[in-house]
């Protein structure tokens, strides 16, 4: 049995990752505990930065000197790093960051949430720039996904986001853990290790003061990202074969969601689930087949309705996207989400901008 | 079987610990569990809390809002979560601790003196262990042998001269327990993929 | 048999400066490369660029160079330090870069003895967006920012760099030195060799704070700006050696 | 013991900031009448054989335009 | 004629706002020139901070102490005010932050961009919460813009974002300046200026330690949106009425656009422009009469493609919706938009994934 | 006639404190809203809490407060008091919040010589995230993130506050107290007065370092933690005014 | 002149730290058996008229429970 | 009528006040204007152009990428620029520096010894407003009267001192300019608005 935070830790150590630069934060604490104790036994630095900002740029130091490396926060924190990770994906290093999502906005609470959405996968930060984001939904998960993070971040030169919350970080489960030696992170020629046996200088950079210069980069990030687009999209199915109403989740909510799939199929409705793993890119294949079939989509968030438009983006028309959330650490229940499929397939509308209402009458 | 547990109580009352000792005696007899806290500000000094779930088949929601089994160690939690339990489902109280019973009666529910029998075996700080023995006995979760080892996995090395004393406890509390020998079959039970 | 006394060091490559006519950044340039050259550590060295003139710094130090974020270079010096310990690894940063936006991250390199060499140039502005007051603009001075002179009561006092950070356990080495004149510059360049020294015996942080021209945001030429660096800078911010391993205190680095 | 310094401007990279015609010692540097490809008066020095090969305008030239060699005859 | 830059600042001292803190970048620095001489001529207060993490903190307590404040930067320097911003949210603090786009990600350049647009609109800060953003695209719209600003901050106790790029900041257009007093703002009985008179101490915060009364105020927040949605949503057409290619661009990009639509028309095409003024609230109306109708929608951006899911959620499928973009700092000229409106009315598909290949073929 | 000894201060509210039983920050509270009230100006008062422990301030002290962002609170305050320069602005900061992420804005609202008053609370560690080490935690103490004792050579030194501030020019007032006995909490009471009317009369940024217990992350009880401050603490940070306006030095504030 | 000390517990804000049971200089306070809202033991006075009036304790105490008047006859 | 035009140069050329003055000049006759300035790294030292838009209705585009009117005021900016002239427009450029008049001949190209004119009235700096004194004479886009008065927009105060040689210089290159008589009417100029 492992806590989430913690696996986070194991599941980074075993693919390879020796440095951890962070700041601490609630409710991720495990997370770097687990790891001022872990890292030095197996030879690598854990770093308690002076702060995120300062954290995100020790990491970026870290990637460009061709390591393994991490870094951890929760929502406030994760918004002090935006510079430093457009920055990493500017300079296109490899990273695996982690967000432990709190409730917001500002100071907000501990508890858990699923509102920074829209900053994981629309880049909270400047610039056309994208990063992979992870959404494990269960203890094992989070130690296979960390493995997954750190080979996609090198082979596509660019920083993962892995996102959970509070539940999955203090939530204990058993897990099995893989006893091979980390894979050897693939050769990095162009990281900045000083030129013996090289010559030329490496150059890590994202300044490139000619607009075509700097057009051609974004064009290479475009084309770089339209593959990971056509190849990385993850999602789960729960289901689905003969849905009519399907419901969208991830990460802890996708598990609750999937409870009251059960538990309206107990009682005759024919629901569904798409559990996105993928955040970004968002997984618009399981969406394809369902047009005509499915009447309604219900999207299920931590969240005052985020996820909900690249649902509708998927959809495209094709059939009502409704939405369900609970805000500021509250966490829906089995049973609210039962009902509000249940009032959706029945024709009751749970729109997004009623979802307060919603949200007040089912408590 | 899909056993869902809120245990409540007290921070200081052992009841995390209670809750992992459920957890990692299920998994010794290759169940499916989960166990979560609750966390934050909470934590110091005030209410603790946790889920702890048990199944035969892989576990979908982890959290548990609506338990089948309530073990609630002050009269605060009790008051607070047995409006929640399912019905047909079962409350444990921690009766040196809290005077009345719930007032539903479509649940079934034990009083177990956890505190004053913990007193008894010199350290009060096992009386969550008491309660988690009175819940095997009660439902036969796990079996007694089982969460006797399963003690190992969930104190530290260095509390490993209190086995005894906790070997001890969780029989006193499987006594208790098996007065009142509980199925959930007859409750009302949600969900499908049990 | 001629001898060199004096060529492009071998850890410059052969690109032009960019730099304004007479602006002492490229002097502390070929300072830094001089010193790497001496130490015969031009294939180990890993060097931070910061957000400022010296932004392209990348394009003259003939090693390894990392372009970091306004401000963040110590940062980032930790993390490339962190994973390669036996790399020389140093930051070149302006004041705006440093002592502004970088505060938070010189004062944390420093504290953490981080053993890294930084090479601090103060010209008591922010020369490349437009002259704009620094934290080491002088009282007085007209800025883009301080447009009827630095005023104590709204835009506070000049901060010295070295007496601050000298003041941090973690700090082996502090030096403040000018380019203003030849002596100067020779000195400047023993003080920057103390600094990579200092890292090479693996005795934590080394910074070197070099006084600096900026005659195109001065407004004065190449020469008045020495003259300008000579009598207002010097009296603000004394020239010395404010923290340093005794068995390195003075003389020839 | 005859010494012979050799002084060589690298002129496409000069200024013409005349920092090195501030400090030379001897005072033999000056800027050209000629504009070199970026545009500036380049710097110059008329007798070479004035130079006593002290670089102190190579220490102060902040474009590294001036090299200075030695032939040392034993 | 006013540059860009200064109107920005002329407007903002117009609009009765005497409180400037920010951080010197390029291509905004003629605003901070501007109102270094002009703020201290009106008895304001301009002041450098030593970062634009300290300049966003600064307005939150001007803000908090009632007064009508602003801070400026270009896209680095905003994505370090992510954090202080989402705690204005949080908080419904009052105040105006400009962003002069620049090239990204990362330290790109200082040429025009529009690369922001995700980061603007979605919340590039964590927590649900938005803020209105306004795009002028004249510099007399910059005079206009800044009252609108400050007016609707305070009406709604929040953050709000204007945007621009550098060709805006730099332009000089004739400008009207009405000589009027700038108006009182509101009383904000709520601001923290001692408790003299009161009696009962104001509190400046966004923490709810409990998640029930987190999700009170975020759907206080949630409601407060949904008003603005309502209302605020301003755009403008030009030749709409019996278009039958539709393009979608804002800020300077309108202008070329608008240019383009012109040409276009000229050669006999059904073009038309909608230019979003609000880019959130994204204005959904002036779609709402255009389906059946128009055959195509074509986003023109500064940008890899981000407005574009804008342009798609709201027009719901009822169309394809194109897209070209320039990055980097390359301005696209009115020839290559009118190129790409041609091509896509012709039934040639300008995609979004394809906007590298078109944008190169077309230089 | 009865005459009040002591009694609670008006400028705090009537809440109960959360804090840990013994937790030292409650007499710093007490002892700042003594100072309010001795002045009178609590109706003129506002307060800007940090993020830590005292996170909950707003709910104490019972004058207009503000909850600012992780180690912002010095930029908030400047922005308060530039917009209501007659009002009396304070900052309550943990070591994390003013030592750690906000030493950037600490360094600037001193050098700025921002007329505002400082309290900060230095307890060694990250009381409210659970006992991780702070810039100020000592060599060798464990916490949560030091799991062996912090080390040196991996995470530097403690960063002494105090000193660091006072070579900044725009500092009138800096001075490290202690509240571990009777003597010395009534000579913090003293150095918090002076820190407020350093404000009061006008002369720029005047900050008290406090060193303070956290018996929870601390591991100890109330009292043996106020033993640890005395024997492990006060040894790494002396007490005393390290900067002051002549004729406010030393005596009774 | 008879002085007459008058020393207050707000019980409910005590958390039995013990810092006024320590620095007492009469010794006079302790910690009752009896446990408080809070969930502490509370302290307490025996013998309230053994005070003096120094309010050392009130000045150590961390939750501001303690308070004193002193009546003062002239 | 919509007068669309792009000046070109080195840095310390008069670049960015040239295209001030033709602004300005426009605006006292009530016309709609609009100047950008290329910015950034190229500022320093190196090239400088400016756009500038004169226009009869409210200008849709200020951006010029497709100028009617070219001022080049070297030969880099010459070959750079001269390409992209509208069929039917018009090139100025200074035949003091430049060598060789373009090579299309779908356009009209006037050569004007700019800085030679200039350097005989004393100041080689008044060479672009011997340039914009040779347009107006050209284009009459704006009278030369307006553009003289229009001196005191764009020279701060204190360099009002130097509008008497800026009005002749003005007036020299008006004399040059209308040599060439130019009217747009004759191009192809796409836009539908004007
Ligand atoms: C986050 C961020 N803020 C601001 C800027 C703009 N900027 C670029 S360089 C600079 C300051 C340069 O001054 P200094 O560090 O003193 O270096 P100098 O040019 O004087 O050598 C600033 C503010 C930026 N690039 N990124
Ligand atoms: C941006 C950000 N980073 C991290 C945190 C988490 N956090 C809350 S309080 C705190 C540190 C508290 O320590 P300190 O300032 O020493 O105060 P104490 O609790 O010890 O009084 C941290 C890191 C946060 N809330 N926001
Ligand atoms: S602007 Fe100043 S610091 Fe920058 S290169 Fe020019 S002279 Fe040097
Ligand atoms: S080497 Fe010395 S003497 Fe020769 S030119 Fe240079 S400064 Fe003058
Ligand atoms: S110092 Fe260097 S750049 Fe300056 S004039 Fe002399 S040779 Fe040229
Ligand atoms: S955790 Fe420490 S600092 Fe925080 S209230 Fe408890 S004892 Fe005080
Ligand atoms: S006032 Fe003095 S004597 Fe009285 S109880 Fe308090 S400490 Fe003891
Ligand atoms: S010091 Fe205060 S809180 Fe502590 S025991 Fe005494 S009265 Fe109670
Ligand atoms: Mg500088
Ligand atoms: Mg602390």
């Amino acid at each position: 049995m492992m806590k989430g935070n913690e696996a986070i830790g194991e599941g980074a150590i075993r693919a390879g990752c020796r440095y951890f630069f962070g700041y601490p934060i609630t409710p991720q604490s495990e997370l770097p505990h687990y790891l001022a104790w872990r890292l030095p036994e197996v030879g690598g630095v854990y770093l308690q930065a002076e702060s995120e900002l300062a954290a995100i740029n020790m990491v970026y130091g870290a990637a460009a000197a061709g390591a393994r490396v991490m870094t951890s926060s929760s929502s406030p924190g994760i918004s002090l790093m935006q510079e430093g990770i457009s920055y990493l994906a500017g300079a296109e290093l490899p990273c695996v960051i982690v967000n432990i999502m709190r409730g917001g906005p500002g100071l907000g609470n501990i508890a858990p949430a699923q509102s920074d959405y829209f900053q994981a996968t629309r880049g909270g930060g400047h610039g056309d720039y994208r990063h992979i984001v992870l959404a494990p939904s269960t203890v094992q998960e989070i130690i296979d996904l960390m493995g997954l993070a750190f080979d996609l971040a090198d082979r596509y030169r660019n920083p993962v986001l892995v996102v959970g919350d509070g539940i999955l970080g203090q939530m204990m489960e058993p897990v099995e853990l893989k006893d091979e030696a980390p894979p050897a992170p693939p050769p990095k020629p162009w990281a900045t290790t000083g030129i013996r046996g090289r010559g030329r200088p490496n150059i890590i950079n994202s300044l490139y003061i000619v607009p075509e210069d700097l057009e051609e980069v974004n064009r290479r990030l475009a084309a770089k990202y339209a593959a990971i687009r056509a190849r990385e999209p993850r999602w789960e199915t729960h289901r689905l074969e003969d849905a009519e109403v399907v419901v969208v989740a991830y990460g802890t909510v996708a598990r609750i969601a999937r409870a009251a799939v059960d538990r309206v199929r107990a009682r005759g409705l024919a629901a569904g689930l798409i559990r996105p793993i993928t955040l970004w890119p968002f997984p618009e294949r399981p969406f394809a087949g369902l047009r005509g079939r499915v009447r309604r989509f219900l999207a299920v968030e931590m969240s005052a309705g985020q996820m909900v438009e690249d649902v509708r983006l998927a959809v495209q028309g094709a059939a009502p996207v409704h939405f369900y959330g609970r805000t500021g650490g509250i966490v829906p229940s089995v049973r609210e989400v039962a009902e509000a499929i249940s009032s959706i397939a029945g024709g009751k509308s749970v729109a997004e901008e009623d979802f307060h209402q919603a949200a007040g009458a089912d408590r | 079987m899909l056993w869902e547990i809120l245990i409540t109580g007290f921070g200081g009352q052992g009841i995390l610990l209670a809750g992992q000792l459920i957890a990692y005696a299920g998994l010794r007899e290759d169940r499916h569990v989960a166990w979560i806290p609750s966390y934050g500000p909470e934590m110091r000094g005030g209410t603790a809390n946790c889920a702890v779930t048990v199944a035969d088949a892989p576990i979908s929601c982890p959290l548990v809002t609506e338990p089948l089994v309530l073990i609630a160690m002050n009269q605060p939690s009790l008051d607070k979560y047995e409006p929640a339990v399912l019905s047909g489902g079962l409350v444990l109280y921690n009766s040196s601790l809290i005077n009345r019973g719930g007032g539903r009666n479509d649940i079934r529910v034990l009083d177990v003196p956890a505190n004053a029998l913990a007193e008894e075996l010199g350290n009060v700080r096992v009386a969550s262990v008491v309660m988690v023995g009175a819940l095997i006995g009660a439902t036969q979760i796990v079996s007694l042998g089982t969460a006797m080892e399963a003690l190992a996995d969930v104190l530290p090395p260095h509390r490993h001269g209190l086995l005894p004393l906790n070997r001890e406890a969780l029989a006193r509390g499987a006594l208790i327990g098996s007065r009142c020998r509980f199925s959930p079959a007859g409750g009302v039970m949600p969900g499908g993929a049990r | 048999m001629p001898r060199k006394i004096f060529t492009r060091p071998q850890a410059l490559t052969g690109k032009a400066f960019h730099y304004c006519p007479g602006c002492t950044h490229g002097i502390i340039h070929r300072i830094v490369a001089q010193v790497i050259d001496e130490l015969g550590v031009r294939e180990n060295t890993v060097g931070i660029c910061p957000v400022g003139c010296a932004v392209f710094a990348y394009d003259y130090f003939n090693v390894d160079m990392i372009e970091a974020a306004h401000g963040r270079a110590p940062a980032v010096a930790t993390g490339v330090k962190r994973v390669l310990p036996d790399r020389v690894v140093f930051t070149y940063q302006g004041d705006g870069d440093l002592a502004a936006i970088g505060t938070a991250e010189i004062v944390h390199a420093a504290a953490r003895g981080e053993n890294i060499t930084v090479v601090f140039v103060n010209n008591a502005i922010y020369g490349m967006t437009g002259g704009q007051m620094a934290p080491t603009t002088l009282l007085g001075q007209k800025t883009t920012t301080t447009p009827r002179g630095r005023d104590a009561r709204t835009a506070g006092y000049p901060l010295r760099v070295a007496e601050l950070l000298s003041t941090v356990e973690g700090a082996a080495y502090v030096a403040r030195v000018a380019v203003h004149n030849p002596a100067n510059v020779v000195r400047a360049k023993h003080a920057v060799k103390k600094a990579f020294r200092v890292q090479l015996e693996g005795r934590g942080f080394a910074l070197v704070e070099v006084l600096s021209t900026c005659p195109t945001n001065w407004g004065l030429s190449p020469l008045e700006a020495l003259a300008w660096l000579e009598e207002n800078m010097l009296p603000a911010y004394p020239l010395g050696e404010f923290k340093a391993p005794p068995d390195l205190t003075g003389g020839d680095g | 013991m005859a010494r012979r310094v050799r002084i060589t401007f690298r002129e496409d990279f000069c200024k013409g900031c005349g920092l090195c015609v501030r400090f030379c010692p001897r005072g033999i540097i000056s800027l050209a009448e000629r504009i070199n490809a970026q545009g500036y008066h380049p710097a110059t020095v008329a007798e070479p054989e004035k130079c006593v090969g002290c670089a102190i305008c190579a220490w102060m030239c902040p474009d590294v335009v001036i090299e200075i060699e030695r032939d040392e005859a034993a």
